[in-house]
């Protein structure tokens, strides 16, 4: 049995970011990923990454306040203060620090990184390289890690998280290439593992985003927060939903109703196209229903007027995905776009430094939820989470010195092991008739359509009872076949009972919670109730099902007050 | 190591090198040999009478030598292009130098009775200078 | 053809149709050209040296020379003058490349090279002409 | 949704420990507007055969998964429309002269470590006053094309010289290296150019432009080859 000191399960920018903090302090660290890192979806992030550096013109009088005020208002008051202070704090310096290992950033004239505005903030404060900046971050950390001779272990899927006693003692991952079955020892373990967004129909997220770390934290005992918070991207491509960065928006463009109007005038005149993600959304989302929208079911995010030498220079990924996906040119013509499910404000519950219930497990990046987005996270946002976070992991792992004492427990990771390979052998032999891809579909059309921008108690309970039936009919799903070599549809069908578990969570919170907070807009209760509802939800996993109970939110500079833009 | 990095710059330059000499060096051989007088016959008195210019016959052993380098190292990156190991590399390349310097002197060779009066080749003129001391 | 493609690949199990002539695109196609061409004359070389060795004297020589003023040897001449030609352009092309010069537009520069050599060669067959005798 | 027309998806199926040979197995597919090899795919996999092995992950064509060879070229299945194919027949194999792993799936792992061969990482000086290096456009536009790359194994799979020798180090790994090199924030090029001073280096191109012509991201690593060579021969000159 292979052991480390320390292993992070998830490649992404979080992930790497955590492992080369730990492996700065001399530590046995290894990354375990489903993927290889650089396929990790942090890639496909593409606007930016926030930091008060005062780079652009205009942004000369932000700072760490401003930016963790614009954070906490543009999450509806339901982000934890001390939180996001200490990410908007440490911003600058991770930003440098990227800079400082080869991040490509875009530059102004002067030579300092680029920044541009972007949706719920006061200032431009959003570096970025043109449209592909979790792409060149990502490929930075990843030769980082090269540099460091960072143990990885590509195309690695954990299938559970070995917690006995409150203690983390390792985990069971499946390999792809070889189709074998290992335990892994560790001191401690890093869950980076990223959202659920193939829960959802309509998304943005990689097809391998179906967020199984946070079920296996779920089973291994570890409470999910805030899950009903789901983020939509209020531009994605008609059809395909691959996600046009609110960058397009941030450097000008309009959003476009069928009669031609700009129509966000009727919404937040004063931020026009650059407010809030929840805003937005629910904006094209209301001149979709309302049939203000073209034939398609689009409204167009039209770029025109700014020119081909300024889309090719700062939109180019943009300009690639319209041309290949729809074969329009943004220089030529407008892109039709609708919502998307593009984000998981919620997830594992953990604090500033991703300590979790368990002791030895840690949760960072987008499968987290130390609560810095709140009900509604801000473009820009998500990265600096995630280095911000994964520095922190690194470094507090390191400090707490777990991974020394602990010895490895090979009975305890044995058992699980022998749990995990009977499950797969239940799959394997699975008598049903039930087709996981129909299950699947099933529910990400549910998802979509009943628990989506718009939430009403009637149709939450609709979505509630069609979840409980696919739970139901999960139990008797067909035989998987194939050997076990790169076998997608073991892993397919083993994720989805984790994505039906986890759906059944995000219904049910959604249904408790009777007010509207920033992405999540209850019909039937369309106001912020702060008396009843500024508090987090917290699930933990229980034979009879998931268990609710509450948290308050740390309110420490910024009271409460009317969402105004 | 260093060494064998600098084989494959050193190889990379020559071959240019060479490369800029054989367009010079058989230019000006097809142009003497065929353009000048186009349609004269080439006999062997015109060939003697070209190889007494110092010069031209210079052109055409910088040809001979160039083209021996730049044909004979072509092979070897085409053995390297089909991908040829390194222990068959290595003979390859000693096998080449022999060629390569026994081709040079053979073509030098068969160049003499231009370049002698008596119209023997080297080696014979040689060894017949050997006899007569 | 792709279906023909197709055809042979599942008669032949194989997987190599990367191979296939088709898909090679037009650098593939001239850096074969240019190993073949430089094979090519390479054998040239040798043999002229031979033929120049084992023929020492002047009435062999002449003689030699005579033979050659044939029209089929004319053809093989230019044939060679085409291939030299090919072989020297495109190792111009090359240490272009080299240069940094035309890396962005490598078919418009080999296409035009080959023009400025197809010139050439025809430029060169107009001499040449008269050299075969009875011409 | 329109049904635009039937393709026929042959697919190449091979698990090198359980199969004699390869073999291509054909998938009747229904073309809807806008859809890509990679949705016929993973159309195939969630109805058709659900043992198919394929790489596959952000959809649009960043991340480097879906490379395959498909009709003839080296592609990103997500990027490449079925509608636009020409012919009823759609062939789709893995990346050429790699090692199978199963079906569509070859093994990366040689191609990353070519990769991490070259120095790929940033040897800086701390700057100054603890911000960012200063960095001007114009320095930065001299790696935009460089930092584009995904890592896809395209450019290594198409190039003939990395077919015969697999100890060359291959577009990507050089572009890499370039990348790097013309970083005006580096300060190991030299260290860097000793690295890809190799007859299985910078050496081995033959600029024959297969990794141009296929790379999906547009970049151009012949560019980036010659580069580093212009900088070999120039920086041997200044050592004298």
């Amino acid at each position: 049995m292979e052991s480390h000191q320390v292993l992070i399960v998830g490649g992404g920018l979080a992930g790497l970011r955590a492992a080369i903090a730990v492996a700065d302090a001399g530590r046995d660290v290894a990354v375990m990923s489903q993927v290889h890192p650089v396929r990790s979806h942090s890639v496909a992030a593409q606007g930016g990454i926030n930091a008060p550096l005062g780079n652009a013109e205009g942004g000369k009088d932000d700072s760490w306040e401003r930016h963790a005020y614009d954070t906490v208002r543009g999450s509806d008051f339901l982000a934890d203060q001390d939180v996001v202070e200490v990410m908007s704090r440490e911003a600058a310096e991770v930003i440098y620090e990227l800079e400082g290992w080869g991040a490509p950033f875009s530059r102004t004239p002067e030579g300092r990184i680029a920044q541009r505005p972007f949706g719920g903030a006061e200032f431009p404060r959003t570096c970025y390289a043109a449209d592909k900046t979790g792409r060149l971050l990502m490929h930075t950390l990843y030769e980082q890690s090269m540099r460091r001779r960072i143990r990885l272990y590509p195309e690695w899927m954990v299938l559970s998280l070995v917690v006995e006693n409150g203690l983390c003692l390792g985990v069971v991952a499946y390999h792809m290439l070889t189709g074998e079955l290992a335990c892994l020892a560790t001191g401690s373990v890093v869950f980076a593992t990223g959202g659920y967004g193939q829960i959802y129909g309509r998304s943005t997220n990689s097809q391998f985003n179906t967020g199984s770390g946070m079920a296996h934290a779920y089973y291994a005992g570890v409470p999910l927060k805030d899950m009903e918070f789901v983020q939509f991207h209020p531009t994605t491509l008609i059809g395909s939903n691959i996600l046009v960065t609110e960058a397009a928006r941030g450097e000008g463009g309009y959003l476009i109703n069928n009669k031609g109007e700009r129509f966000m005038k009727d919404y937040v005149p004063k931020l026009m196209e650059l407010g809030p993600r929840d805003i937005v959304a629910r904006a094209i989302q209301t001149e979709i229903n309302e049939g203000r929208c073209f034939d398609d079911g689009s409204v167009y995010l039209d770029l025109r007027h700014l020119g081909e030498k300024k889309i090719v220079e700062r939109l180019p990924e943009v300009r690639s995905n319209c041309l290949h996906s729809l074969g329009i040119d943004p220089v030529k013509r407008p892109i039709p776009v609708q919502p998307g499910q593009h984000y998981s404000m919620g997830g594992i519950d953990c604090n500033v430094d991703g300590e979790t219930l368990v002791k030895g497990f840690y949760a960072v990046g987008e499968c987290a939820c130390a609560s810095v987005h709140g009900a509604n996270r801000l473009g820009g946002n998500s990265l600096l989470d995630t280095v911000v976070f994964g520095r922190r992991v690194g470094r507090k792992i390191t400090e707490a010195g777990t991974g020394e004492s602990s010895s490895p427990n090979g009975k305890a990771l044995e058992r699980a092991k022998g749990r995990v390979e009977g499950w797969l052998k239940e799959l394997f032999s699975g008598s049903g008739d039930e087709e996981p891809a129909q299950l699947r579909a099933e529910l990400k059309e549910t998802t979509i359509e009943k628990c989506g921008i718009f939430r009403d108690g009637a149709v939450l309970k609709e979505a509630l009872s069609k979840v409980t039936e696919l739970q139901g009919r999960y139990k008797k799903l067909r035989a998987i076949r194939g050997g076990r070599k790169f076998n997608h549809d073991m892993t397919r069908a083993s994720d989805l009972g984790g994505m039906l578990d986890r759906a059944e969570v995000i219904v049910r919170g959604a249904l408790a919670r009777e007010e509207s907070r920033g992405a999540h807009y209850r019909m039937d209760f369309k106001a912020r109730d702060d008396v009843r509802w500024l508090k987090h939800t917290m699930v933990q996993h229980a034979l009879e099902g998931p268990r609710f109970s509450y948290k308050p939110v740390a309110v420490t500079r910024w009271k409460p007050e009317v969402r105004k833009y | 190591m260093r060494s064998k990095a600098e084989a494959g710059l050193l190889a990379w330059i020559l071959q240019r090198v060479t490369a800029v000499l054989l367009f010079f060096a058989l230019g000006i051989h097809l142009w003497v040999t065929h353009f000048v007088e186009p349609g004269k016959a080439i006999t062997f008195e015109s060939v003697v009478s070209r190889m007494q210019n110092p010069l031209l016959m210079s052109v055409d052993l910088t040809l001979l030598a160039a083209a021996m380098f730049h044909g004979l190292n072509g092979v070897r990156i085409i053995a390297l292009d089909f991908g040829i190991g390194s222990r068959g590399l290595r003979s390859l390349t000693w096998f080449l130098v022999i060629f390569g310097v026994v081709g040079f002197l053979f073509g030098v060779n068969a160049l003499w009775p231009f370049l002698s009066t008596s119209g023997r080749p080297l080696l014979e003129e040689a060894w017949w200078s050997l006899i007569r001391s | 053809m792709s279906g023909l493609r197709s055809a042979a690949a599942r008669i032949l199990g194989t997987r190599r149709t990367d191979l296939w002539p088709t898909n090679f695109k037009l650098g593939m196609w001239v850096w074969f050209l240019h190993r073949l061409t430089g094979v090519i004359i390479l054998l040239y070389l040798v043999s002229h040296l031979l033929v120049i060795a084992f023929s020492r004297s002047v009435s062999s020589f002449d003689s030699l020379m005579v033979f050659f003023r044939r029209p089929v040897i004319l053809v093989l001449e230019l044939l060679l003058l085409a291939v030299i030609i090919f072989h020297t352009l495109n190792g111009l092309r090359i240490m272009l490349f080299d240069l940094g010069i035309g890396i962005r537009w490598q078919k418009a520069l080999f296409w035009g090279l080959m023009g400025a050599g197809a010139l050439m060669l025809a430029f060169s067959a107009i001499i040449l002409l008269p050299f075969v005798s009875g011409a | 949704m329109v049904i635009e027309k039937k393709v026929i998806l042959e697919v190449f199926r091979f698990d090198p420990e359980v199969d004699k040979g390869p073999r291509y197995d054909s998938f009747t597919i229904d073309v809807k507007k806008g859809m890509t090899v990679l949705e016929g795919l993973l159309h195939i996999l969630d109805v058709q055969d659900h043992s198919l092995a394929l790489r596959f992950a952000c959809r649009e064509g960043v991340c480097g998964s879906c490379a395959m060879f498909i009709n003839g070229s080296y592609r990103l299945a997500c990027q490449t429309q079925l509608e636009a194919l020409k012919g009823r027949r759609v062939w789709v194999g893995p990346l050429p002269h790699m090692p199978v792993i199963k079906d569509l799936v070859v093994d990366m792992r040689p191609f990353f470590e070519k990769v991490g061969l070259v120095m790929p990482w940033l040897e800086a000086l701390s700057a100054p006053s603890g911000k960012e290096h200063l960095q001007s456009p114009q320095q930065r536009s001299i790696i935009n094309e460089a930092v584009d790359c995904i890592l896809c194994g395209i450019c290594h799979s198409s190039c003939p010289m990395t077919w015969t020798k697999k100890d060359y180090l291959g577009p990507a790994a050089l572009t890499k290296a370039y990348r790097f090199v013309a970083d005006s924030r580096d300060v190991a090029a030299a260290n860097r150019l000793a690295l890809v001073n190799s007859e299985d280096g910078v050496w081995r191109c033959r600029t024959v432009f297969n990794c141009a012509e296929a790379c999906p991201k547009n970049i151009n690593p012949t560019d980036a080859i010659e580069s580093l060579r212009r900088k070999l021969v120039s920086g041997r000159r200044k050592s004298r």
